[in-house]
Order: structure tokens, then C-alpha cells, then sequence
């Protein structure tokens, strides 16, 4: 079997006794791309950087308000990773692609255009929320931007993505996609059934591992006997990339790339390399790792890298950035409102949206 | 009218819904190509091609999640379970995607699902192959759970099942596939969910069942016709949601009941339909409610034990006749 | 006797048992260097070393069947899951191969391994993460599943699993750990699984119960006593095998019982303990057998619905009165 | 991460954009070894050879006794791949080493030494079989032999053979584990999250694929997007080998090598190609294949070649292996008669075996 497409290449040679195969993978490192390479407006940098952000302060005042007893249950917060959301948000068409996720969700929802005041609401567990306040920091869905969730179960999702990449490619409609998941959920075997279907039934659907490093307190390497996640990608022959997920512009043009496969039917792997700052949720007391280590990974932080490149590029001035964050905490803050402001469900909600129907006949 | 194989009426209720309906698929492990393990979509790959009746490698978490995905994206999957059996390997699927997957997204996305296939036991095939799973799946709210027992009852309910928006549990039997019935020939035949059937009327002791046991109940009904009772026989047909009204309604008349389900006995069908007769009808009550179920081991491989195992009928006259008194 | 939490009772149980006996090992998610995501195995890679305190990838039915594999090789695995919600995606191991391979071998190979973790509701977490899987797991033959509500039992009964030459499923509380106690430190302390424990002696009204909602069994109690009433309350601590002789003891005396169970309600334990009640004593009841359980809906996440969720003390008492006929 | 041991070579070349393997395969082609070289006496190769005698001759009269309804159930036959049981067992420490495999196990309890009787006797599920008549034909047992079962959901035993693995490890009393499944079984999530704890762990555990081109109806071109299996353990970091399966000696050779790799801590994978003569299971009308493949398969048969063999290099003569055949014939028939007069369990067996005590209250 030969197979050259993509940004894989596997070649085959057969002796007697033995044979081989090398496989190529692309790398999309950071630095690599311009903004106009990957035909991106100053604009469109600018609301990057914007949703950067963010995606940053709206969690910084969800930690925050999560401290004030203010949201309950599990919080995983994503700062370190946006450079990934927004990344791969910008490299696919907002509604008409479809996008999945686990429970670290925040980024991926902002990122895809759901409101401040939506998403805040669902962490407070309100009507307004973008779950109606039925799922909660790990739930956010969001039918119009085709958010498919925010999912509990580790790995759980992934074939749910091939589901739905699946349904693209029935109703014929050009839409691809984007399964996230972390480099825990890889020890998952829903994940390899999931490949190996994306790639017998040619999906319109990217892998996206998020690596950032850890699985809670489990570092790749003490979870896997071969942590190079692309190399997964040899057993199902789809093409996989690494992506440096701490610049945006690679992000971006990963995604851009492994998309147009996907839409001509090919499935592929991106493992995007990424960290996150906070614990696994808000009880974490991170022992795993050293405080050296994280700073280490702060140095490279993705919104002070597209900072950099912009002011570098003269997109916009440190004032005009300034303003920008103004406007998100603006937007952040009255979100909060938002959120307290909005009623908890009514008790008889916990009936509402179980089944598609009213007269269902419920014990008590 | 016409006269149909179980299997038969299933691939009709299929067939039908399909054409009428572009968005239907059909999913599963040799549906396609070798036309169904137990030939339920005979014909089927032909009449719709390979996009539409889909051969899947043995891979039931994937495969699920993957019917559960296109639901939530605008299909309507039918996923097809070799047997009921493998659907544990993919049960987190059904149970956690399918069943919640509405609830956690505040009503956004519905999963109009049908996971079927064959359920109970079939035989000799030993402990982890003729297991009944109505007791696992039922108790989960967000599935509704349908075990029909003749050809016109799995043809009507299969229609209803594929119509619904909601995610369904669909249980045949291996053992029945081959039963021949009267199937109605209406395009639109569809039963509601959640009705049980009485299936015979009687005042003298209601006789609780549904799938493949029912039959047993209705061979036990004619004994005790043969002694000078009146047995009513009810088939439940949806176990989840419970028409727990018929039941009762028939235990208000008879004052007494015994079930027969083909479960391993602890926390199952039984149990639950017990529960909900007594704190409704606990007045009417004459005797004690007694059930007759597979029993509570696993299956055995040997033709004596597997005789053994199953749900006796004897058991089930005798408990009759315990609960009437009349010994 | 030393004043423990429940996740220290867990430990010295596991402790004490692998200072015994070199064949057991503990595996699992985060139990090694992590110390467990709910500290219950802290220390303990210290003590016994990696090969003994093993963290695993995040692979439930690879650990599941690995530690099956080890419990039919000679060793005595203890697998924890970081909750039973995860149990799901490697559940057809627990049901099928662990609970049936002593069986379809003909007795050759016993699989004694104790699978543990947190069931049950723990606040805001949604759908996926609140299930209680008792109704799930107990209908299986082959396992045997213990539900300790407070830490002296936790470690008597965690002891007895680990020795117990069985498939255990061991059901603790991500809530509960916290919670401390008297505890016995002798070594050789075990619980008999499948006895009952009368935790309050009354003639008034049984109140069965297992696992965390026992505390709310307990404080309805309270409230009958300060009513003026003289309820029983029984703790099931293991169930199954179900010590119904106890139950029924009880009723025999009171003639009426509510049973609160933090499952959802549909074919969970509160239908079986209700079935076997009123199998065994139906002529001593004077009232419905009434439960008291979660909704019958996935567990919402807003905190009001949550609450609201969950088994509710105040219907408890009202059921209490109802069934004493005294409202 | 570089990897040069056992029959897999992995070699890493990092440029700025991309990165490079190369994996070499062994392969274990037929006719490349000769059982001197494999340190196998005459005498052995004729026990060899009566054994796949006895494993076919034993199951073609299971078949007949099925027609015959004296066995019921499912009856999954291993006729033509008695060269993969055989050449195993050959391989490895009977006694010692362990194993495991799916439903379609008479060859491998035969190879191990069980005998013709406690087979047939559980075909007919009665209390001499080998399971006491509680398994049937998919689930033979036998502790003496360490065989862990014979498993009827597809994929699922896997990881139990890691377990065993891992015993053997924990408790370094030197065995070895081979777990064996089909073709199909590998879209199975199970093995694959088998295969990385055996990676991670390092355990002594060799999976082997029995590939026959078929599971039930589906050909592995119809069920894998990349049905080269040994591309899987790149993924894993494990050597893999391909195994020609109609050669006794090839698989020999190859459970001897990957035994010793297992022995020294390193999992690996063996792909052993082979053909199955008979359907699916006995009800299988089999029109996925046309009868010119299965007679072209058929001129590989394993009896036949290694029978060629003994001639060729005059290990016996023909009259001495129609001797052998003769023993065979009467052994199996010794079989049957034994299995029917063996008993039918007592009912009140039905209770026994469940549980390791006699007091547990089942309920009725
Ligand atoms: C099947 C399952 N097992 C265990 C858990 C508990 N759990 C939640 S998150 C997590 C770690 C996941 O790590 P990773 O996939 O790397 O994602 P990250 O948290 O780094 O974003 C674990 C073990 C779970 N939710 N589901
Ligand atoms: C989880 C699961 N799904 C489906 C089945 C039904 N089934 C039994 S055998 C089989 C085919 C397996 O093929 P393969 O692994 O290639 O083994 P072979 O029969 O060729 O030896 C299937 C689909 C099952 N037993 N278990
Ligand atoms: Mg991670
Ligand atoms: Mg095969």
C-alpha cells in the first residue's frame, strides 16, 4: 500500500525477511507564517488578539467568582491554550463546520463566537445560559455556531465527532469536522475505533490533540509507552502534523491545511503542543510539575507573542491594544452581570428538555 | 395484511421509513453485504446502496458514538447491534451521549436514534451471549426502552421508534426472527410508545410480559383456561415509558399478579413493575406479586442447565395458581 | 478505635491487606503519585513502591481487564476508578468477564478483585458524573456489590472484599471521604458481606437504606423520634447478596417501609428490596411500600435543580407519615 | 525518541518542517526455516504433525456431530489454521508461559495438550468437558495448561492477556503471555488501550492476529482504512512481525523470537496471515468468497506441507504417518464416545461455580 497525500508520506519496500515504511510529518513551528501568507486581514489579527483576550479575562473572573462560591462543580480553565481555539477557529467557516470538544471548553466556545454573557451565565448555572444552566462549565453547546459540546466522558466525544463528520459528508453539505480532545483522552480506545472509522469511511474530520502536557497529574510520558502522538496516525494511514499550538498564525494554518483535506474526504491527525497555567480544575495542587516549568512555558505565551507580532508588524499601536482589552473587560464584567442577574431555572425545568415531547411520563 | 416473518416486518417498518425519509440510514456489523447477521436487511444494501445501509468493523463504541454524532448533526441512524450482548462495549455511548446529550444542551440538540438488535437468550451460546439488558438501559432516563413480541407489534413499533425524536433502545430476539405474523400493510402503521397491549382479558389474575417471555405467559394463560381460570395477559411493549395505568387498571379487576420476564431476577423489569403496581394498587392487592425470571446465575453452556435457566412455565402456572389461592 | 475519615479507612483497609499479602496491588487513575484524586491512596506509593501503587493512562477497560487478567494469574488486584461514572466505557469487563469467568471456566479460575471508587451524586457536576450505578451493576450475577455509609464500615467491609475470592464492585462517595468516624483498628477487623445492620431499633415504620443517603435516613429519623414516632432505620451495607431476612425482620415488626435510594428510581435497588419485601412478607404490610429516590431525570447542573435532584428528606418524612397512616 | 531493538527498527530525522520514521517489519515467510535450525527433533515435528491432524480430524467430527444435533450453540471452526496453534504452542513453556484467545479456540486447547475427550465432552456440554459443560465450544479452559479461556466478545479478552502478562511479571516467575484474536477483533478500542499498557508497562505479552481475511463476512480491506496491522505497533513503540501462518516452522520461529523479547520485558506484535476452510461459524452460506480463492488456499494447507516436509527430509515414511493418522482417527472417536457417555450436569449445578463459596443466597 502506498500512500503520498497530505502532509504524510509513507513509502513500503519489501525484501524477503523484512520490510519498512517511513512516514512523513509536516511540522507547523512557531514563527513560521505571517498573517498575510495565511491571507488573514490586519482586522481579522486584531480580533484575534481581541478573542485572545477574551477568552483570558473571562476566565481569570470565573476563577475569580468560582473563589466567591459564585459557580460550583468542576472548573477547568484554559489559560495557556488559546492561541488553539482561536487558531483553529480562524482557520475554518464559523457555521457551516462543526466543532468538539471535552470539558475544557470555555476557549473553543468564545472562540467560535458565543457571547461572554452566555457562557457566564452557564458557569452560574442560569436560564440564560448557553445550556440553559442543564450543563454547566463542561457543557457548553451551542447549536448556531455548531458547537457540539463540551463533553465529561474522556475520549467519549471523539467518535461523536466522527458522527457528525459523518452527517457532513451525507448531506453533501462542505461542512468538516474538528474533534478536540487532550493527551490523556489518547489512552482511550473509543479514540482508535474512531480513527480507524474516519479513515475506512473517509470522514471530513481533523484530530485534534491538544498535548498539553498533562492528564491532571500524569505527564505524557508516564501514561504512554510511545508519547509521539502523530505516530498513532501510521496504523490508520491519515496523515498527522505537530502544530506549535503557542503561536495563533501556526494554529491557523494547520487547521486551514488539514481542513481543505478533510473537505476533499481526507482525515487527518494535527497534535497541537500547548500548555495550560492553571491546575486541572480549581483543586489541583499541581506537585507534578515545578514552578520553574510553568514559568518556563509563560515566556512563550501566546497572547504576548501576537502582541509582539503586531506591534512588530504595526497592525495597531499599544494604545489601540489597551482598548482593546478595555472593551473585554468591559465585556467580561457585564457578563458577570449578565450572570447574576439572570434567574435560576425554574424547579419544573428539571423535567423540560429530556425528550423532544411535553406529555413524557415521568416517575415519582 | 400480510403474512411476515418477525424479520420481515422489521425490514419493512426499515424499508418504508427509509423511503420515506432520505435522512434514515442503517449502521451495523454485516447489515450490508452479508445482509444481516440474521438477515433483518435482506435486500436492504441493494435497494439503497452503501451510503445508506453501512457495513462497520466491529467497533460498537465507535460506532455508536458515530450514530449518535450524525443525530445530533441531522440524521436519523438506525444502529444495528449483531446482538445486545455487544452493546456493552459501547454502552458509555448510549447511556451518557445518547440519553443526556439533549438534557446537557438545554434542549439544543436531539438525538433521533434507534439502537437495535437482539436481546435475551438464544440457546447455547453461554454466559456472555444471552444476556437480557432491558433491566440496564431502562433505568437510565433520556432512552426510551421497546421490546416488542409479534410481527405487526415490531413492525408498528419499529415505525414509531425511527419516527421519534428521542433516543431509543429497540430489543428483538434472535429466537423470534423467524415467528411468522399478520403485519399491517399501512405505510403510516405506526403503534404508540408507551402503550401496553392487553393481550388477552380475563378477571381472574393479570399476567405480566413482553418480548419473547410473552409467549410463554400466553402458553401458561391457556393452562389455566384449561383448569377453569380467567387469566388476563399483558404486553407491555414499551418498558420505558411504563404504562403502568393498563397494568393497574387489570390488577383492580384480577387483585392479583405475576410476572414473567426473561431477566436475571435482582433489580430488573420485575422488580420495578412490582414496585409501581404496589404503591399504586396496594388496596387491590390480594396476594403477593410473583415474578418468574431466568435464574440468577449466569448462563450455562449444557442444553439441561440452559433448559433450566430460562424463565419456566410450570414456575410461572404455579405462581398463578399460588397468588389465586387455588393451592 | 482512632477517629478516621472515610478515605482514611479506605486506606488502612488497603493498607493493613497488602502489608498481609504480598499478591495485591493497587491500580488506577492518579492513585500513585497523585496520591488519588480523592487522596484515599495517599502514602501509599511511599510504603509499597510502583510495582505495587500503579498509576494508569486514562483507559478503564484496558485497567479493568488487565486487572482481571492479574486476578486469574494469581494476584488480587484492587482497580479504582476515579468515580464509577468512568466505569461505563470498561463495564463490559466487570459484567461479562469478571463477573462470568469462574463460571464459563466450570470453577477453574476465580477472579477475586475488588473494583472501588466514588458513586453517586457529588453536587454541580451534570449528567455524565452523577449516576449511581448500583441499579446497574447488582442485577449481574457473579459480582457482589458493597456500599458502606460511614468509615468504620467502609474499612470492615473493604477488608472483607479484598479477602473475598470474588468480583467485588465497592461503592464509596466523593462527598463522604471527608467524613470521619470510629474505627476499629484491629487487623484483623472484616464485615461479613451480605449482612445488614440495624443502625436504629424502632416498631414504627423500616427505613432502608444504603450508602451516603443513610445519613438522610438517619435524619428523618431524628425527625420522626422528635414527632413522637419510633421509626427502624437499616443500613443494607451490602447488596448483593441483599440481606432481605433482616429487612423483612423489620417489617415483620413495623408493617411498613420507605426506602430511600439515591438512584434513579426505574428497576433500581429500591424496586428489588421493594419486590422481595412484599414477596416474602406481604401479609405483615399495612401500607405501600414507598421510595424515595433521585428524579427520574439525568442530574441537572444548576444548583437549585441539583438539589432539587437529589433524594428530598422532606418527602422522606412525608412518605414516613403516609405510610404510618398518620396524614 | 529512537527505537532499534527486537525486529523493529525506528529511525527520527527532525528538519525545521518536518519530521521523518522509518520502521522495519520482520517477516516470517514460509519455507525459510527448518526445524533443526529451530532446535525441534524428528520426533517432534511428527508430534507436530499429529497434532494439526488431530485438531482438524477433531473437528470435522464436531461439525458432523453438530449436523447431527448432538452439539448446539455456535461452532466456530479452526480448520486450516492448525499451523498457528501448533507452531505457537511449539514456541513457548507449556506449563509456564500462558494463553489466551477469542472463541475460536479447539486448535489452541488441542495444541496445548488438552485432550480430545475433555474437549468434545464440553462440545456436548456435559461434566467431563474441560469447562464442566459451562462454556461450550467458545469457552474451553484449563488451568493446568494455562490456557485463560477461549472468549466470546470480540476483542474483549485482550486485555485480560495483558493482566496475565502482567502477573507473570509482578510475580517474575519468567512466563509469558500470548493473546491471540482475529483480524476483526482489531477495531476493537480494547486492544488498542491493551497495547499501550503493554507498551507503558512493558510487559511480557505478544499480541497475535490471526488474520484470515475474514471476520464473519467482512474482508479486512472492507473494515480497516489501513489493514496493514503491524503498522499499529509504531504507534506503540513495539516491534512487529508479519508471519506466514500456513508454515508451521515460520510460526514457530516467530513465537520463539518474540517469546524471548516478551521474556526480556518488550510486548510485541506478530501478524500471522492465514486462511479459515470453513464459514463463519457452521450456519455461514459463506458468498463473500468465491469457492477459486478457497481452493487456491486450500494448495497452501499446513497438514500437507508440513506433511511434504517430514517425506522430503525422511523424518517418517507415508506408512508411518498413516499410523500416526490411524492414532488420530481412533483418539477422536475414543472422543465422541467419551462425550456421549459422559453425563449431563446436575441441575443443581447451575448454582455451582459462580461464586467461590457454597453459602451465597442466589434468589428465586
Ligand atoms: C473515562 C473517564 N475517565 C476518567 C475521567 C476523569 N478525568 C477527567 S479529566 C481527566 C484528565 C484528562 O486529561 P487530558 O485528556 O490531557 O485533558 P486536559 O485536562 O489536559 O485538557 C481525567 C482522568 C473522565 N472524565 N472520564
Ligand atoms: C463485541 C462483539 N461484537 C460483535 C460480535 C459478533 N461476532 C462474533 S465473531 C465476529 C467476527 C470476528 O472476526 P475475527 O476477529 O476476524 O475472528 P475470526 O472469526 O476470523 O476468527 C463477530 C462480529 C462479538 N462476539 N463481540
Ligand atoms: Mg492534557
Ligand atoms: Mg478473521
Amino acid at each position: 500500500m502506498e500512500a503520498a497525500r497530505g502532509s504524510a508520506h509513507v513509502s513500503h519496500v519489501s525484501h524477503v525477511q523484512t520490510s519498512k515504511i517511513s512516514v512523513t510529518f509536516k511540522g507547523y513551528s512557531a514563527g513560521s507564517y505571517t498573517h498575510t501568507e495565511l491571507g488573514l486581514s490586519d482586522e481579522k489579527v486584531l480580533d484575534m488578539y481581541q478573542n485572545m483576550l477574551l477568552q483570558r479575562r473571562f476566565e481569570q473572573r470565573a476563577n475569580q467568582m468560582y473563589g466567591k462560591q459564585k459557580i460550583a462543580g468542576f472548573l477547568h480553565l484554559y489559560i495557556g491554550q488559546e492561541a488553539v481555539s482561536t487558531g483553529a477557529a480562524t482557520g475554518i467557516k464559523i457555521g457551516t463546520d462543526s466543532l468538539i470538544t471535552a470539558y475544557r471548553d470555555h476557549g473553543h466556545a468564545l472562540a467560535l463566537g458565543m457571547s461572554a454573557n452566555e457562557c457566564m451565565a452557564e458557569l452560574y448555572g442560569k436560564v440564560d445560559g448557553c445550556s440553559k444552566g442543564k450543563g454547566g462549565s463542561m457543557h457548553f453547546f451551542s447549536k448556531e455556531k455548531r458547537l457540539f459540546g463540551g463533553h465529561g466522558i474522556v475520549g467519549a466525544h471523539v467518535p461523536v465527532g466522527g458522527g457528525i463528520a459523518f452527517a457532513h459528508k451525507f448531506k453533501n453539505d462542505g461542512g468538516v469536522c474538528l474533534a478536540f480532545y487532550g493527551d490523556g483522552a489518547v489512552g482511550q480506545g473509543a479514540i482508535h475505533e474512531a480513527m480507524n472509522l474516519a479513515s475506512l469511511y473517509k470522514l471530513p474530520l481533523i484530530f485534534i490533540i491538544e498535548n498539553n502536557e498533562y492528564a491532571m497529574g500524569t505527564a505524557t510520558d508516564r501514561a504512554f509507552g510511545q508519547p509521539e502522538f502523530t505516530r498513532l496516525a501510521v496504523g490508520y494511514d491519515i496523515p498527522a502534523s505537530q502544530v506549535d499550538g503557542m503561536d495563533v498564525f501556526s494554529v491557523c494554518k494547520a487547521v486551514q491545511d488539514h481542513a481543505a483535506m478533510a473537505r476533499e474526504g481526507q482525515p487527518s491527525l494535527l497534535e497541537i503542543k500547548t500548555y495550560r497555567y492553571l491546575g486541572h480544575s480549581v483543586s489541583d495542587p499541581q506537585k507534578y510539575r515545578t514552578k520553574e516549568e510553568l514559568d518556563g512555558k509563560k515566556e512563550e505565551d501566546p497572547i504576548i507573542r501576537l502582541k509582539a507580532y503586531i506591534l512588530e508588524n504595526s497592525l495597531a499601536d499599544n494604545d489601540a491594544l489597551d482598548a482593546l482589552d478595555d472593551e473585554v473587560k468591559e465585556t467580561v464584567k457585564e457578563s458577570v452581570e449578565f450572570a447574576e442577574n439572570s434567574p435560576f431555572p425554574d424547579l419544573s425545568a428539571i423535567y423540560d428538555d429530556i425528550y423532544d415531547e411535553s406529555d413524557y411520563p415521568y416517575l415519582n | 395484511m400480510a403474512e411476515l416473518q418477525f424479520r420481515e416486518a422489521l425490514r419493512q417498518a426499515m424499508t418504508e421509513e427509509m423511503e420515506r425519509d432520505e435522512s434514515i440510514f442503517l449502521i451495523g456489523e454485516e447489515v450490508a453485504e452479508y445482509n444481516g447477521a440474521y438477515k433483518v436487511s435482506e435486500g436492504m444494501l441493494e435497494q439503497f446502496g452503501p451510503s445508506r445501509i453501512i457495513d462497520t468493523p466491529i467497533s460498537e463504541n465507535g460506532f455508536c458514538g458515530l450514530g449518535v454524532g450524525a443525530a445530533m448533526n441531522g440524521l436519523r441512524p438506525i444502529v444495528e447491534f449483531m446482538t445486545w450482548n455487544f452493546s456493552f462495549v459501547g454502552m458509555d455511548q448510549i447511556l451518557n451521549n445518547a440519553a443526556k446529550m439533549r438534557y446537557m444542551s438545554g434542549g439544543q440538540f436531539n438525538v433521533p436514534i434507534v439502537f437495535r438488535g437482539a436481546n435475551g437468550a438464544a440457546g447455547q451460546l453461554a454466559a456472555t451471549h444471552n444476556t437480557s439488558v432491558e433491566s440496564i438501559y431502562s433505568t437510565i432516563p433520556g432512552l426510551k426502552v421497546l421490546a416488542p413480541s409479534n410481527p405487526d407489534d415490531a413492525k408498528g413499533l419499529l415505525k414509531s421508534a425511527i419516527r421519534d425524536n428521542n433516543p431509543i433502545v429497540f430489543l428483538e430476539s434472535e429466537v423470534m426472527y423467524g415467528m411468522k405474523g399478520e403485519v399491517s400493510d399501512d405505510p403510516d402503521y405506526t403503534i404508540p410508545i408507551g402503550k401496553a397491549r392487553i393481550a388477552r382479558e380475563g378477571k381472574d389474575v393479570t399476567i405480566v410480559s413482553h418480548g419473547k417471555v410473552y409467549w410463554s405467559a400466553m402458553k401458561v394463560a391457556d393452562r389455566l383456561v384449561e383448569a377453569g381460570y380467567d387469566p388476563e395477559v399483558i404486553d407491555l411493549r414499551t418498558i420505558r415509558p411504563l404504562d403502568i395505568d393498563t397494568v393497574t387498571a387489570s390488577i383492580r379487576k384480577t387483585n392479583r399478579c405475576v410476572i414473567l420476564d426473561e431477566s436475571n431476577p435482582f433489580a430488573s423489569i420485575s422488580s420495578e413493575v412490582t414496585y409501581q403496581i404496589q404503591e399504586r394498587v396496594f388496596d387491590h392487592l390480594d396476594a403477593p406479586i410473583l415474578r418468574i425470571t431466568t435464574k440468577d446465575t449466569p448462563a450455562p453452556f449444557a442444553r439441561n442447565l440452559m433448559d433450566h435457566y430460562m424463565p419456566s412455565e410450570e414456575d410461572a402456572y404455579q405462581a398463578c395458581l399460588r397468588v389465586m389461592y387455588a393451592k
